[in-house]
């Protein structure tokens, strides 16, 4: 009998700060290699493409391979996805100021990150539902929801549409099919799946979204939520937005020994797609794909979008502690609006003069709902939900120990 | 009507009145779940309506929210409260709080069913009574009823609420009134007034405590199995007690209590649950603040130990009538 | 755009009761057909070993193929191992009988799973700890452990070492590796990976084994179980017992759109097998492979044993309301038994006479083990546990609040 | 010291002592903690010993339990308590009844930290304080300190102890003593003497109160950050008030508060947490029943309101020392 001790693998992130950042480990497939199966493909033979990674926009900013097939998808519809994401950067850039200046308790970013929610969502239809993390909120940018509104969330304002109610960034929007975040981590995950089940027992058409972090997959509402849509084939897309870092942590830790997060698509016979989320047009092909099985009641599909949070988890993190402070500047995977910039210019259809401008023009509009936002209040000035209303909306009704509680509080 | 029967039936007579409401749990589907509750709606409503998932009590009620928020009503079981942990994150931070934290603008109309308490040698994992686990969380209701005819029209009120309800069923009582003599014959609930039920739809408004016995020497508050055993010990115990069945916990009916007390001048608060932190400690607080002047004794509680449930010594576990009684006497004993 | 009216699946066992039993969907893989890799082969090329299924015994009770290859397994290690499932056998239907006689308040039999507790068991080494559910009592059997014991906490007696404090079933042993059996289904999966995990950081030698059912699969902890045991890559063995049914939800419900259970280990990374669970010999060379795994700091290994629940799911349980009666005579993967006897007979190690007479023999120990456990007592008659005991075990010393609660219970 | 620091402290006093300590949780170990709790640990004491979890509260106290069955004492930190409902089943089901279901055989002496309470603008799931929900708990042991001092000695005797141990750490007096002014100059740890934390090991025994100031006219029960609350409250209202720190919660110190509000005659009880099935209530409940006799006027609960933690208007939901103060005085008042 052989005895040897036994020891663990503490998996680790293969530089930290002081150290040059090394991405030598991470593969960049070719654009355009990738299959593009057809909706019903089998899982068995989609497996693949839980290990690869879907690309289309190629180094030259050509558009290549089968997933750029999108005819439909005029010059137009292009620029309209460069210019949410303008906004969306922009919208981040003056809330992080706000922040160092106060007026919101806290705010959390999309730097790097805003080709996965600002396409993502222009595969879907009114009345389809997200079930967003705090990361997703070009859902709504892209969906033309008022910044300004977004802005009062964050100030927690009298404008709050949430009434002070919820932490900055927690939106909420029933008619632009964002669901009310929650900040526990994963629980929307089963929700989204619950909702689209609702839909499918009601004979309707609409379709629900999931979203979820790398380092949230680890969460027991992840599995429940893959259960429970292989079990009942539900017209959902599940996806993770591995940005390869939950907090402190890199991706390595919450994937373990797999391949990918979208292998875990495998263990449920639910087909599982990789795709370069930094790369618009792969995104929203990909989305396209996985929303038209969901449609088709073919079922749910796994897509793990690869990108990178290039900023802090939020304002309250200061990511040089745990990785090299300039690891951002060498993602293999770029920028996603310089990529798509870089397409638009290569196809003809925009200019580093047009494209300045556009970002003026994003910046003022961004500007002036901030104005109009903060002519409200901020967090701590200006106007405010009134208190009494913290004992609304916890039941539809106010039940009598809250009616008195809300006399104590003298209202 | 058994108290099982009884709960079919209003789950049968929501399903057929009201499109949006859904029935599923684990073995509830085909089979009509471990303790028959759901017999016959799978094939009577179509499996749509009414089906089985598999083993996640998270999965299960995190489906049911976001299949309530889409508009639908779900009315999922737990095969046994001692199971809902696994969901209890589902139930707090989820369900409990989404009107809360979306202004009103998405919503979780559903009931959460499941069986409670001791009494079947179920031991630790088969018996527990988690209710104060939910009373003490702002967006729920909390409904506990202790016979067939409360039980139909409890749960369509449930079920007709436009916030959760977590619905706990005491299972000692699912087939016949039991009054904590564990060893005498056990009687059927053909042979109890509550026993009958009226068919098709009623409801009893949620946050409505009945008075089953007036009295005038002292009050005892109780619900579920141990309204019985609170009967029985006062019928037996020669004790002129007012018993209150709360019938639902959150909302309370204060009131009732409050009216009560302040008549009978004393109070005892009994449940099946752990002592320390239990529902008989809100109780007791809000009755000696509500009636500190009427009071001429302290309030007392007679509850399960705090121990988990044990199963070959359940009966020395469980608030049986003598202890009931014993609690009584004392508190009437104090001069 | 195309509308279709949504609609969910629900998927359901192929014949229900007053149907005739049918497992001709159920394919069986011929005998020695899969591969025996090293156990440091990477996961990547195990992977069919999670879709075939590795079966030692053929029709004819020959051992064939590389799994059946154990030269250090003597016929006298054979014969125990026969022995150990008929005296589970016997031990099982002497307690259903005294639970038709309400001396137990309940009781869950093993018949037709026998091999999988009592074979796996072989695999370990003292000290190592199994975290069972309550059908592995064959773990128990097979390691020594006194049948008198196991029917004192049957029976809840004075005689019961967890002094009548659980269910029926749920023993408990530390010196035989037998994790104290909660009864929240799932909870003691992620507990065996921590479990190892602390051998592990203690540079211990000690492994651990899971259980689980198939149904059980679908909670959360399983899930917490396959991340972490990924993540630190754990000595730990984790088994899903697929006996087919959840009480009366079959096992196509949990598993959902997957091709077997042991694939949920594709996306964790965790070499998973899938075992012919009635084959004694198959589940044994499948358990030594796994622990070896274990024991060379390679990690993780899930195993799927495919087997037939023959009962009820217990005595609380009619299996003729969801299943057709005769369901079990028809599995295909025949009784755990009867082949492992044939093997034996095959190999000239056995006979029918000794056979019957060794069915005897078990039934006189297990029958004198009975007299002298309900010499103690039985649940309403005898001796049990004091109630004062109640109070003891809560806390490693009784609080006071604890010891005013037994004073007033009259201790 | 702060209190991070102070428990920073007793987790390296641990380590360093006792080598079956470890310590983990969500980015406990390279980057340690988000408030630092951890800070150096892992790098001091090896990876081991101190390491990073995936995103599982659930994972975290579920492998806790096998490594402190095992045999190891594992300190683990869930991120916020807001958090700890994922591991809840884990916490209720397998820590707290493992010895008594085992009946000693197996065993889980384990630290589970969380930091608790509002008062950071954290909102509903950063603000919870859900101390009821462990005191419910047989098998469970709660600890809340109120300050840096405390905060190491009962920690290390929470590591300890031979039981799950739940290690509340109230987040707002983190940094600095709070008391509830929120619109005044915050406070170090550093000008306060319970700030003087001192080196090396020591414990504070679980299960004894402290009486944090002497009074004769009132007895105010708080703990954690509260404490400090009703220290500048009756200071600030000119009450004469005996304000004891529970510290532990379970075992409670019954002794020294029947002690004490047989003195003062009177009672009021403080907690952030929701009122309704607090452990507020349980504290009310005992003292009527305990000093029934001596009681004078009602207890009084002040606690925050049976609603989420809001966000903006927080301090409109935090119990701060006017609600506080204005309790007392009502309860004076009562003749
Ligand atoms: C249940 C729960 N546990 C812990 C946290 C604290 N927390 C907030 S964000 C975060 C990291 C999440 O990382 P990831 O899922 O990768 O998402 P990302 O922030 O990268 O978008 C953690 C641990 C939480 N919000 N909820
Ligand atoms: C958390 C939890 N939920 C539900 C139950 C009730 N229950 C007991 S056994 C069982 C079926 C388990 O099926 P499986 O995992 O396949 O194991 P098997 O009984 O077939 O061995 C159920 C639902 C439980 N014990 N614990
Ligand atoms: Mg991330
Ligand atoms: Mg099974």
């Amino acid at each position: 009998m052989t005895h040897t001790a036994l020891s663990l693998r503490f998996a680790a992130p293969d530089v930290r700060p002081g150290a040059a950042p090394d991405f030598s480990q991470f593969q960049v497939p070719v654009a355009g290699e990738m299959p593009r199966p057809a909706i019903d493909a089998t899982p068995e033979t989609l497996r693949d493409l839980a290990f690869g990674m879907i690309r289309v926009l190629d180094d030259t900013g050509q558009a290549v391979g089968p997933w750029a097939d999108m005819p439909d998808l005029t010059d137009d519809m292009r620029r309209e996805g460069l210019r949410h994401m303008l906004k969306l950067r922009a919208y981040d850039a003056r809330m992080l100021l706000a922040q160092r200046q106060q007026k919101p308790s806290f705010y959390m970013q999309h730097l790097g990150e805003e080709a996965v929610s600002c396409a993502f969502q222009r595969a879907l239809r009114p009345g389809d539902m997200n079930f967003p993390t705090y990361r997703q909120a070009g859902l709504l940018i892209a969906s033309g929801y008022p910044v300004k509104t977004m802005m009062c969330q964050v100030y927690g304002n009298d404008g709050d549409p949430v009434r002070g109610r919820q932490l900055p960034v927690f939106y909420s929007s029933k008619e632009h099919g964002f669901f009310s975040i929650s900040g526990n981590l994963g629980t929307q995950y089963i929700q989204a799946v619950g909702w689209a089940m609702g839909s499918a027992i009601a004979g309707d058409d609409k379709i629900a979204a999931a979203w979820i972090g790398d380092g949230s997959t680890a969460e027991s509402d992840f599995h429940a939520a893959m259960v429970f849509a292989s079990t009942y084939r539900a017209p959902v897309v599940l996806n993770i937005v591995n940005n390869q870092w939950a907090i402190s942590t890199f991706q390595g830790l919450a994937r373990g020994g797999a391949g990918s997060f979208a292998a875990r698509g495998h263990g449920f016979g639910i087909p599982a797609l990789r795709v370069d989320g930094n790369d618009y047009l792969a995104v929203l092909a990909v989305a396209r794909w996985a929303t038209e099985r969901a449609r088709a009641n073919l079922g749910p599909t796994l897509i793990e979008h690869v990108t990178y949070r290039a900023a802090g988890h939020s304002t309250s993190d200061d990511p040089s502690a745990y990785r090299p402070s300039d690891e951002d500047a060498c993602w293999p995977l770029g920028d996603p609006v310089l990529r798509l910039k870089q397409h638009l210019i290569a196809r003809g259809a925009w200019s580093a003069e047009r494209h300045i401008q556009a970002e003026a023009e994003v910046m003022a509009e961004i500007a002036a709902a901030q104005r109009k936002a903060e002519a409200i209040g901020t967090l701590h000035s200006g106007r405010r939900p009134s208190p009494a209303e913290m004992f609304d909306d916890v039941y539809a009704e106010m039940p009598p120990h809250l009616r008195r509680q809300r006399q104590q509080a003298g209202f | 009507m058994t108290m099982i029967e009884a709960i079919r039936d209003a789950l049968d007579v929501a399903l057929a009145q009201d499109p949006e409401v859904t029935v599923f749990g684990q073995d509830v589907g085909f089979f009509g779940g471990v303790f028959r509750c759901t017999a016959g709606l799978q094939k009577k409503h179509g499996e749509t309506r009414c089906f089985d998932t598999p083993i996640s009590e998270l999965g299960i009620v995190g489906a049911a929210i976001g299949m309530a928020s889409y508009g639908l009503k779900p009315v999922v079981e737990i095969q046994f409260a001692d199971y809902m942990y696994p969901a209890y994150d589902q139930i707090v931070s989820e369900a409990a709080r989404l009107r809360f934290r979306s202004a009103g603008e998405f919503t979780c109309p559903m009931v959460i069913r499941m069986p409670t308490g001791g009494g079947i040698f179920g031991a630790q994992t088969h018996s527990q009574s988690p209710e104060a686990l939910f009373t003490h969380v702002a967006g729920l209701k909390t409904v506990v009823p202790s016979n067939p005819h409360d039980a139909k029209g409890l749960l369509l009120a449930a079920i007709a609420d436009p916030d959760p309800v977590i619905f706990l069923e005491p299972k000692r009582i699912y087939n016949g009134p039991f009054d904590g003599h564990h060893n005498r014959p056990v009687t059927a609930w053909r042979s109890h007034p509550l026993g009958e039920v009226p068919e098709g739809p009623y409801t009893l408004p949620l946050g409505q405590a009945v008075i089953r016995r007036e009295g005038a020497a002292l009050t005892v508050l109780a619900y579920g199995t141990m309204v019985h055993v609170a009967l029985a010990a006062v019928q037996e115990g020669g004790i002129d007690a007012e018993v209150i069945d709360l019938r639902t916990l959150l909302p309370l009916d204060l009131e009732t209590i409050t009216t009560s007390v302040r008549k009978t001048r004393r109070c005892v608060v009994l449940h099946e649950a752990t002592l320390t932190s239990g529902f008989g400690a809100e109780l007791a607080a809000l009755v000696q603040a509500e009636c500190f002047w009427h009071l001429e004794a302290p309030v007392e509680r007679v509850t399960g130990w705090d121990t988990p449930y044990p199963h070959t010594n359940e009966w020395d576990y469980f608030p049986g009538p003598a202890r009931v009684a014993a609690a009584c006497h004392r508190v009437l004993e104090v001069k």
